[in-house]
């Protein structure tokens, strides 16, 4: 699914961020990736959505090695990765219903076919009442779970978060870590950053640590 | 409760696109003045040198102890065997007079000895040797000489270029400018949405589907553009119109004659101004197209 | 290692700002032509009227059976008792000949009654009247008529108040373009950099304080507009003047006429068009300053 | 310091958000404000550092009537409060180091007078290896702290932060919050919102409970 051999990165010509980062995910795996503030995680996340293009090291996805890719191949692999991004990124123009719909639009489906599931994932991370409101009025979390909704409506085979939960109340962040595990038992992998030890905890799956550009089971 | 239309993927509130519009249709105005001006100046051109270049003056001066009635016998003998000549008119003394009323007044002219015109229409397709006719006829006819308008050719030919140069050097300047506007104001609504596009990006859309939601905006400011230029351009031609008396000389003339004329006429002229909305339109979307097509290249 | 300056609190990359510089900048190369056009036409105005209205001709037809010599002294006479003329001069006739030269071409004219003319100089600050004059010739002088060039006046003051209105109005087009274009450029300003007007705002800055940093800008567009606007109509006013014939008339010798004129007005001429820098500076800076502070101040 | 007297807050035509809002702080006081996502804790904070006006009920700050300011005084009251947003709010056009001084250099200080104080400040936040990086290349965590220090840097009489701990490791918060009660033992009254009842508990300061537009004592 996610194979990783030796991957080094360096922004321009600053230290390197990761060295040889080697791991695997496979099909249906779920993992935390942990770290301290500014370790990498979030580079790490950009390298695997295709953000980001590593300096050395070998990157495949669903089997394809990704560095080879052409620039017309990429915005169809990465229709099949869903992202929670750590600063959101929402689009403060359109409403919430339309920012968790974008993932289908942009593929040229109509509004009728998705209406349906897209409030139905609204009601579920609790934001049906919001769903004609635009971001710059919804409150931190709200905004983070419009954010996890785009990432997930699409049925990614893939689903990276990057610290999904910083903005809710524990009680929440329960509830949105069960969303994950729920949409992982129907096949999806599931690669989580977060600096939640206790949510790691709660749910029992395998946590990465990255410290120094080295990455260790946790 | 809730709305049924989807909102539109590039934000709308456009502040460079008003700019653009504003500043376009303004270009588009002068565009139609410049294409006004080389209409005109194409038709008169073409008048002139037609009506010139189809016609010779015969002035026969009065010698004193000469008959001039006899010379203009010979005059006329003389033009008739000279192959070429389509026609020949003999001014009467009166229409001659007329001509000379800016120097001699409009009062009694019966008593000078105004000079006889002989107006001769040359037949287009097998012109006659006016050097050779010029040379007989001082050899055999006394006070006769030929005027072939030959120098007023010249100098109108000569401003006609000028002007003509004039018109093509602005709508050459507008249409580069008009370019480089819309480069950059492709660029400041790539800029100003730069976020979004990003996301677009991340999401999976492809280069081709983002450049489509921007250029459609593109494609109506230009095409706004040049309406509104049009508008303002004929509305300018139809002030200078009403500005000159009607039966006038000059500016004013020349815009009731773009405005009105023969239906044959006023259609190419309208075409040509129709073309400036055309063209501004095809800027615009041309233009802003490939930049947008190489500025996303650029962002992976 | 650390860097020792402090970054612009707006940010500097501007594509706004610069669509405005090239607008700004075509603009005003347009109203330094129609300044230049302005010039021209006002000052050969003042030259046609000036020497019109200080000069009247007299014509003295020759009249079957009459001494044409006998009626010039009696015009002389009638002439020096009418108060208001400063000057007689009498054309001789090779000057009137060459006046009639169009119509008779530049052979001998000796044999032709060419009429005389007498030009009168008239005392600008106390003119004869003309129109008593002119009955007073018809009644004591054969073959003599008063032309005053009133009506050749009349026709070039209304050719040139159109001309003149044409530029201004072109002018007034300019500056109220050149308004909606900053004010939309503001607005596009401030709509890119809302989300740092509202942390300068949210961090204590003053209205004033934020304005400041951002029509600086302004100021330096519109100063770079009017330098490069004025410094493309001067090459196009270059390119003119070489365009003509050195000797001719014209448009080239008119742009000639306009950058090397005498030092008196060469010097109005030139801060005519130094007018034009001065405008565009102002009005990008009043107006980004009064639409920024309407602006910031609706933000809470 | 700051006093609220049944302070409710709708926004536009919407529902009440905040119902007769009243409490005080008194200066030097350190106090927690928790309560789940969407309750109103956001535009509490926004209420009190003059974003916002209350459609009922009277604030106070510094023993000034808020709602009776006149527009050019808004600025001046601003200066003594520092605020960390939830959302950061950086200039991205600026380094880090001018992101931190901008308190500072809006009311004409000059660069000389305020550097050496911003450098200790980013060492102390971890953040000086990055004093001419832009907001952009900054991990989450990185971004937070300076929203930070921007926040302290001018010592401001009463000091707001919107969980300001939400993208930082454990560790890291405590070292934050100690650098807030440091702060606060020279003065400074603090408020402080967040949903990490962890830190609360370590803390030790009081705390209020925002739910259903009521406040009290958690
Ligand atoms: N575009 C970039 N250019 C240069 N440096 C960058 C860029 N993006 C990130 N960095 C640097 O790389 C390092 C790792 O950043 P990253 O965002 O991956 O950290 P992180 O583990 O996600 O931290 P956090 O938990 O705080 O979000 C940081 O020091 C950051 O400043
Ligand atoms: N400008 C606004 N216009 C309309 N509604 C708003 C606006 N700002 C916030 N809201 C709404 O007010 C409610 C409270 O928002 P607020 O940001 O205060 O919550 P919060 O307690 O900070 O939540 P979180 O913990 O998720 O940050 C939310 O439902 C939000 O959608
Ligand atoms: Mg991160
Ligand atoms: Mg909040």
């Amino acid at each position: 699914m996610v194979r990783l051999d030796a991957v080094g990165l360096r922004y321009g010509g600053g230290p390197e961020i990761l060295k040889d980062i080697t791991f695997r995910l496979d099909p249906g795996a779920f993992c935390f990736l942990t770290g301290p503030s500014g370790a990498g995680k979030t580079s790490l996340l950009r390298l695997l959505f295709l953000a980001l293009k590593p300096t050395r090291g070998l990157i495949s996805l669903f089997g394809e090695d990704v560095t080879a890719l052409a620039q017309s191949a990429i915005p169809l692999m990465r229709r099949r990765i869903g992202v929670v991004f750590q600063d959101f990124r929402l689009l403060d123009h359109l409403t919430t219903f339309d920012n968790v719909a974008l993932p289908l639009r942009i593929t040229g489906q109509r509004r009728e076919t998705y209406a349906r599931d897209v409030m139905d994932l609204l009601a579920w991370v609790g934001l049906a009442h919001q769903a004609e409101a635009y971001p710059p009025v919804l409150s931190g979390g709200e905004k983070q779970r419009a954010a996890i909704a785009r990432a997930v409506i699409s049925r990614p085979e893939l689903l990276l978060a990057d610290e999904p939960t910083g903005n809710v109340d524990p009680a929440l962040a329960r509830r949105l870590m069960h969303l994950f595990l729920e949409l992982n038992k129907q096949g999806p992998t599931v690669f989580v950053a977060t600096h939640d030890s206790e949510l790691i905890r709660q749910t029992g799956a395998p946590a990465l640590h990255l410290e120094h550009g080295q990455l260790r089971a946790a | 409760m809730m709305s049924e239309k989807t909102g539109p993927i590039i934000p709308p509130e456009a502040a460079p696109l008003k700019t653009l519009t504003v500043t376009m249709a303004v270009m588009c105005t002068l565009a139609c003045l410049a294409i006004g001006a080389l209409t005109l100046i194409n038709r008169a051109v073409e008048q002139w040198t037609h009506g010139l270049s189809a016609e010779a003056t015969v002035q026969l001066r009065q010698v004193q102890g000469v008959d001039p009635d006899a010379e203009l016998q010979k005059l006329d003998v003389v033009l008739r065997q000279t192959p070429g000549i389509a026609a020949i008119t003999v001014m009467d003394r009166r229409a001659a007079a007329k001509l000379l009323e800016p120097w001699l007044g409009t009062g009694n002219t019966d008593d000078l000895p105004i000079p006889r015109l002989v107006r001769l229409t040359l037949d287009d397709a097998h012109p006659p040797d006016l050097q050779a006719l010029a040379q007989r006829l001082e050899e055999t006819v006394k006070g006769a000489s030929l005027d072939t308008h030959q120098r007023w050719q010249a100098e109108l030919a000569h401003m006609a270029r000028t002007l003509s140069t004039l018109a093509y050097a602005i709508l050459a300047l507008i249409a580069a400018s008009a370019v480089a506007m819309v480069i950059f104001a492709t660029r400041t609504v790539l800029d100003a949405n730069r976020q979004v596009v990003d996301v677009l990006h991340l999401v999976g859309a492809k280069d081709g589907y983002i450049a489509r939601q921007i250029d459609r905006r593109f494609l109506a400011t230009g095409l706004y553009a040049g309406l509104i230029g049009v508008g303002l351009a004929l509305l300018v031609f139809f002030f200078l119109g009403l500005s000159g008396r009607v039966s006038g000389e000059g500016l004013a003339a020349a815009s009731r004659s773009l405005l009105f004329a023969p239906p044959a006429l006023a259609l190419s002229s309208y075409a040509a101004l129709l073309a400036v909305p055309v063209a501004a339109t095809a800027i615009a979307l041309i233009t802003s197209r490939l930049t947008l097509i190489r500025m996303l290249r650029n962002v992976l």
